[in-house]
């Protein structure tokens, strides 16, 4: 389909007509750093940013979210209602590559099995992606290693390029195309514009510094469960969720009632929750099965690294960088991978006592 | 939460604050029992705990009663020196000081939150200091700062 | 595909007390309309998650067996929040089913083979499920030698009393009690359930052992099961892990890649010795 | 006063030399330190048992955890595999030095097996601010240059004054160096525990807000917590076994991030620390969402001292308030009839 091309200044107008039928998500300053919030006028959309602090997997699979409300009669339950508000159309804009690939991850992960989440996959069914290519990603960002690319479009509905005064636009899905096609104002974009498209997108990807090789990490980590590296890898880790809680791939999620006593109702919710968490998986009986950091260091890099490959033939990280950055102790991510890649003695010789 | 207008104090000037009071077992809840018994009448907003002893108030259960929508906390306990347990009102004492304190810095009303001494003889005194209270958290209006709307 | 997170409602129709102790309780739940009932068809050794909605939810295995029809039993033992509520609960009160859970004991390839069937504690409720399933007379004449071994700390403890001395009285099944330290009035056998399984001392051919109880118990009589020469693929056991969703998304019960709510809870000895130890 | 990186660079030989002698005379089995962060403006606490690596150690104004966390008993540093306790050399600026001796005053450490390294500590840079400063732009690297932080990215390169993007606490900060305890201290230690005054003026402006005000700048600053507990992990005092968060009999408080429950996590654990916490800035350093605890601190340090004249972590012999009483106890927040 002919890329189109967005002036900056018409987008107040895109968002005017997109606002009556889609909630639109944007990313905005919010406490000294970016977020993606639902707008309710255009001034607030941030257009210079590099990336969210909390990743946008927050629009569709919130920290907090209700399952299903429930009315009393002061003791039982008489009657359950499920969720009405799963049919309202989302428009996610903004959204960089990392991210619109950890939707494909989430919704892979959410489908699988006999039981599909239908919360979280009713609201991607009726979510518009429109991603942003990087123009300037940072050096904490590996997408190039685990399949990804800073321009990489296949996971959005629209894709725009940022070519400083104006976006060049092009429909990626089906969807995005329908949509695309009721701006009829939109202009057609020029040989020239699609030209430097390519060429900004050359350039982001040589900006990326961090290479990991990922080919066989997955079989070192099968093979190295019991490694005395780990015990290295998480010697100084704290046992905190800033890793988990910012990562766009991570779904688990702990499930909670809340009562209103006094009005005879109550809701049931899942909150986000973390392996890295002491009551994550500690049995009634006292009995932990992953009882110190060691454990939950290495059930995350393997959750990721080795489970999702095995289970679902993704790698389970986008390399959005952002556990880096958030890691109060600076446990790096590719550093720990390096570790993991280089481990040359088999199994045997250093087993965790 | 709106900021109180004046009009709006008035209006809800039949409005019975609801103060959660734990009164210890020893002295301060004898003295409410002998403001009964001597037929004292002060206003029907304080509902009591019984607890041993004021050393046995965690603060958790102040933040905890705010956090529900009590609109005000009454602990009360025996004189300094009284305490059936020697040193449970002088431990308890500390810990109120801070909490005090720690409340107003995090933006509670300090009138919302009240210690006191009341021993088994001051049934008047424990009349009129529910009086106080009462005043105190009427004049606030109701704690709307902890509601979950959903 | 309905929300898979809302429960089906039921009602508590009878409540039994199991243990002198009085916090192992087992709850009778009738559905409240009838094709929850129909749909919800389940295999011995599945679970479900019940929840005492306001207060939680947690997994516990189905006690009931598929052939007692028209209701489903849960034994329940008195641990946290959830399971204390329940036992606050009585008859007439509603409960939340959502299930049946995971894969539960393979009764199709079990046909024709010897079974002995080990239990340890109050974790005999999925056992419970799954001998009278073997022993409904349809069902009965697909297996060979049922033996049941089944350990307690002392008698007050022992599960389902009355049903066991039924079994008992059966021809076709061997019930062996024990209990841990001599107590006077016991007439069944004293010791730890090793040392008695190897007295007993199944024979291990065309046979299939199940064991389910306290990790310790089940420590020490794998070990012995493997002095009788089972083998791996003939030695099965149900996982105890914390669960909240039971359907492999909330992510905390996994060993390895594999999830104990979906790929589990039932285990072969083979299969868990390809997992990390990490459970 | 000399330029920030001399002195950097005069205390990471200092303490390298030091650990190199403890660890060669056997006297410690482990060195507790900071080494390099792979990201500009982090650190990253290192544990050292073999000579070779003791240039990993480095000393900047970026090394902000806490390291005496390693030490509380949820840390398992001071135990090796058969379970006999290891002597444990540790890098020692002032507030983890409190630290060490707050945590000994409460019986959690067992100081016969602690050395501390201790070092004149010139400030931790108040590296969130500088974060949220920048904004988007990546920072490529960071350095100190006479009396300002210089900080370079690709196309743009600025300055910031030192003594002002300073941690707050660093800037009233009157306890540079560990507390002198025994033998267990090498390096720069202060002989006596030392005189404290402090007008606390720098939240005077916050408590003279109506409780209006207050509440609102809290609930805005409060509001994006994560609840991720990265504060109550950096923080040596927070070393229950079960955090009141996570019991559930009874359940105190909400795990949800509604600020109902953000506010009984962080008033609550605030209440706990009264008396205890040491000021080290560690919670508002490690806050992932940039959230600055660091005035709360300053007024829970206000109340003890203006209070019970005590200040955290200096004295081994004085108790912490909330541990003793006294009959003439102030008492004038308590409710009089009038």
């Amino acid at each position: 389909m002919q890329e189109m091309i967005l002036m900056k200044d018409q987008v107040a107008k895109l968002f005017t007509e997109l606002s009556e039928e889609y909630n639109v998500f944007a990313p905005i300053k919010d406490n000294g750093y970016i977020a993606y919030r639902k707008i309710t006028n255009v001034e607030e959309i941030e257009f210079d940013y590099f990336n969210s602090k909390i990743p946008p997997k927050e629009i569709l699979f919130p920290q907090m979210e209700v399952l299903f409300e429930y009315k009393t009669d002061g003791k039982n339950v008489i009657e359950i209602e499920d969720r009405k508000d799963l049919d309202e159309k989302n428009l996610l804009f903004g959204i960089r590559p990392c991210d619109a690939h950890s939707f494909v991850l989430l919704e892979q992960f959410f489908a699988f099995g006999n039981y599909q989440d239908e919360i979280f996959l009713k609201k991607k069914e009726n979510s518009i992606i429109v991603g942003i290519g990087c123009n300037s990603p940072k050096s904490t960002c590996f997408c190039t290693s685990v399949n990804g690319y800073p321009f990489q479009k296949d996971d959005m509905d629209i894709f725009l390029v940022d070519l400083g005064d104006k976006y060049l636009v092009e429909a990626v899905s089906d969807k995005g195309r329908e949509l695309i096609q009721r701006f009829a104002w939109l202009s057609k974009a020029s040989k020239a514009d699609v030209k430097k498209g390519q060429e900004l997108a050359k350039k982001a990807e040589d900006l990326i510094t961090t290479k990991l090789d990922l080919t066989n990490t997955s079989e070192c980590l099968e093979s190295n469960f019991s490694n005395k590296i780990w015990e290295e890898i998480s010697e100084n880790c704290l046992g905190c969720g800033s890793c988990s809680f910012l990562c766009p791939t991570c779904t688990c999620f702990d499930v909670i009632d809340e009562n209103a006593q006094y009005e005879n109702r109550g809701r049931r919710i899942r909150i986000w929750d973390t392996c890295q968490f002491c009551l994550y998986t500690l049995h009634t009986s006292g009995h932990n099965p992953r009882n110190s950091s060691i454990e939950r260091c290495r059930n995350r890099v393997l959750h990721k690294f080795s489970y999702y490959p095995i289970n679902y033939g993704l790698i389970g990280c986008v390399g959005c960088g952002r556990c880096i950055q958030a890691c109060p102790v600076n446990n790096d991510l590719r550093e720990i991978i390096k570790k993991i890649n280089n481990i040359k003695t088999k199994e045997e010789e250093n087993i965790i006592a | 939460m709106t900021v109180q207008t004046e009009q709006d104090i008035k209006v809800n000037e039949k409005w019975e604050p609801k103060i959660i009071a734990f009164l210890c077992n020893w002295c301060s809840y004898a003295g409410a029992d002998l403001a009964g018994v001597s037929r004292i009448q002060y206003p029907p907003s304080i509902r009591i705990v019984r607890v041993p002893c004021s050393g046995r108030i965690n603060p958790f259960f102040i933040v905890k009663a705010l956090l529900e929508g009590w609109d005000g906390v009454l602990v009360s306990g025996c004189h300094p020196g009284d305490c059936h347990y020697l040193t449970g009102n002088l431990v308890a004492r500390r810990r109120f000081g801070i909490l005090k304190d720690l409340l107003e810095f995090f933006g509670i009303e300090p009138d919302r939150v009240s210690f006191m001494w009341a021993s088994a003889a001051e049934g008047e005194r424990f009349a009129s200091l529910i009086k106080k209270t009462t005043k105190l958290v009427k004049k606030l209006g109701p704690n709307k700062k902890f509601e979950k709307n959903w | 595909m309905p929300n898979p997170y809302i429960p089906m409602l039921t009602i508590i129709k009878s409540i039994v007390s199991e243990n002198q102790a009085n916090d192992i309780k087992t709850l009778e739940l009738e559905f409240k309309n009838e094709e929850d009932y129909n749909k919800f068809n389940y295999i011995p050794g599945q679970f479900a998650e019940i929840s005492l909605i306001g207060k939680g939810e947690s997994p516990i295995g189905i006690a009931s067996s598929p052939t007692e029809e028209g209701t489903i039993k849960f034994t329940i033992k008195k641990m946290g929040t959830v399971t204390s509520g329940f036992h606050d609960c009585n008859i007439g009160d509603v409960i939340g089913v959502r299930g049946p859970f995971g894969n539960g004991w393979p009764v199709e390839d079990m046909k024709g083979k010897d079974i002995v069937v080990i239990g340890g504690g109050f974790a005999f409720s999925t056992l419970r499920s799954l001998i009278t399933y073997l022993l409904n007379e349809n069902h009965r004449k697909d297996y060979e030698k049922i033996t049941v071994i089944y350990g307690n700390r002392d008698p007050g403890e022992v599960l389902y009393r009355d049903i066991l001395e039924e079994w008992k009285k059966h021809d076709n099944i061997e019930v062996v009690l024990t209990i841990d330290r001599e107590v006077e009035g016991w007439k069944d056998k004293v010791g730890f359930v090793a040392p008695i399984v190897k007295e007993v001392g199944p024979s291990s051919d065309n046979a299939i052992a199940v064991v389910c109880g306290p990790p310790i118990m089940i420590k020490t009589t794998i070990a012995v099961l493997e002095e009788l020469k089972f083998k791996d693929e003939q030695i099965l056991n149900s996982l105890e892990m914390r669960m909240k969703c039971g359907i492999g998304k909330c992510g905390r019960c996994n060993i390895g890649n594999k999830y104990v709510c979906i790929d589990g809870p039932v285990f072969s000895l083979a299969e868990l010795k390809k997992l990390p130890a990490e459970y | 006063m000399k330029d920030i990186e001399l002195k950097n660079q005069e205390i990471e030989n200092t303490i390298k030399d030091l650990a190199k002698n403890l660890l060669k005379d056997r006297k410690v089995d482990m060195i507790i330190g900071y080494t390099k962060g792979t990201v500009p403006l982090s650190s990253s606490p290192i544990f050292i048992t073999r000579e070779e690596d003791i240039d990993k150690l480095i000393w900047n104004n970026l090394c902000y955890a806490n390291l005496a966390k390693y030490l509380a008993p949820r840390g398992p540093i001071l135990y090796n595999k058969e379970g006999q306790e290891i002597k444990v050399g540790i890098i020692a600026k002032g507030c983890v030095g409190r630290a060490i001796i707050h945590l000994t005053v409460e019986n959690q450490i067992n100081l016969e097996n602690i050395k501390m390294i201790g070092i004149l500590c010139n400030g931790i840079i108040n590296r969130k601010r500088i974060e949220k400063e920048i904004g988007e732009r990546e920072i490529l690297e960071t350095s100190v240059m006479g009396k300002n932080i210089i900080v370079k990215g690709c196309d743009f390169e600025e300055t910031f004054p030192f003594d002002d993007y300073m941690n707050e606490l660093c800037k009233k900060c009157k306890v540079k160096s560990p507390p002198k305890v025994a033998d267990s201290c090498v390096g720069e230690c202060l002989e006596s525990p030392p005189l404290i005054e402090d007008d606390f003026n720098d939240i005077s402006d916050f408590e003279s807000k109506t409780s209006e005000e207050k509440w609102d700048l809290i609930k805005e600053t409060l509001s994006t917590c994560t609840r991720c507990y990265a504060c109550r992990e950096a923080c040596p005092m927070c070393y229950c076994s079960l955090c009141f968060v996570d019991q559930n009999k009874p359940i105190w408080f909400g795990k949800t991030t509604d600020f109902t429950d953000i506010f009984a996590f962080h008033f609550n654990r605030a209440m706990h620390l009264a008396g205890r916490c040491v000021a080290c800035g560690a919670c508002s350093s490690v806050c992932p969402m940039g959230i600055d605890l660091n005035f709360i601190t300053r007024k829970l340090e206000k109340i003890v001292k203006e209070k019970f004249n005590f200040t955290s972590g200096i004295d081994k012999e004085t108790l912490p308030p909330m541990m003793t009483f006294r009959m003439d106890d102030n008492e004038e927040f308590m409710m009089e009839e009038d």
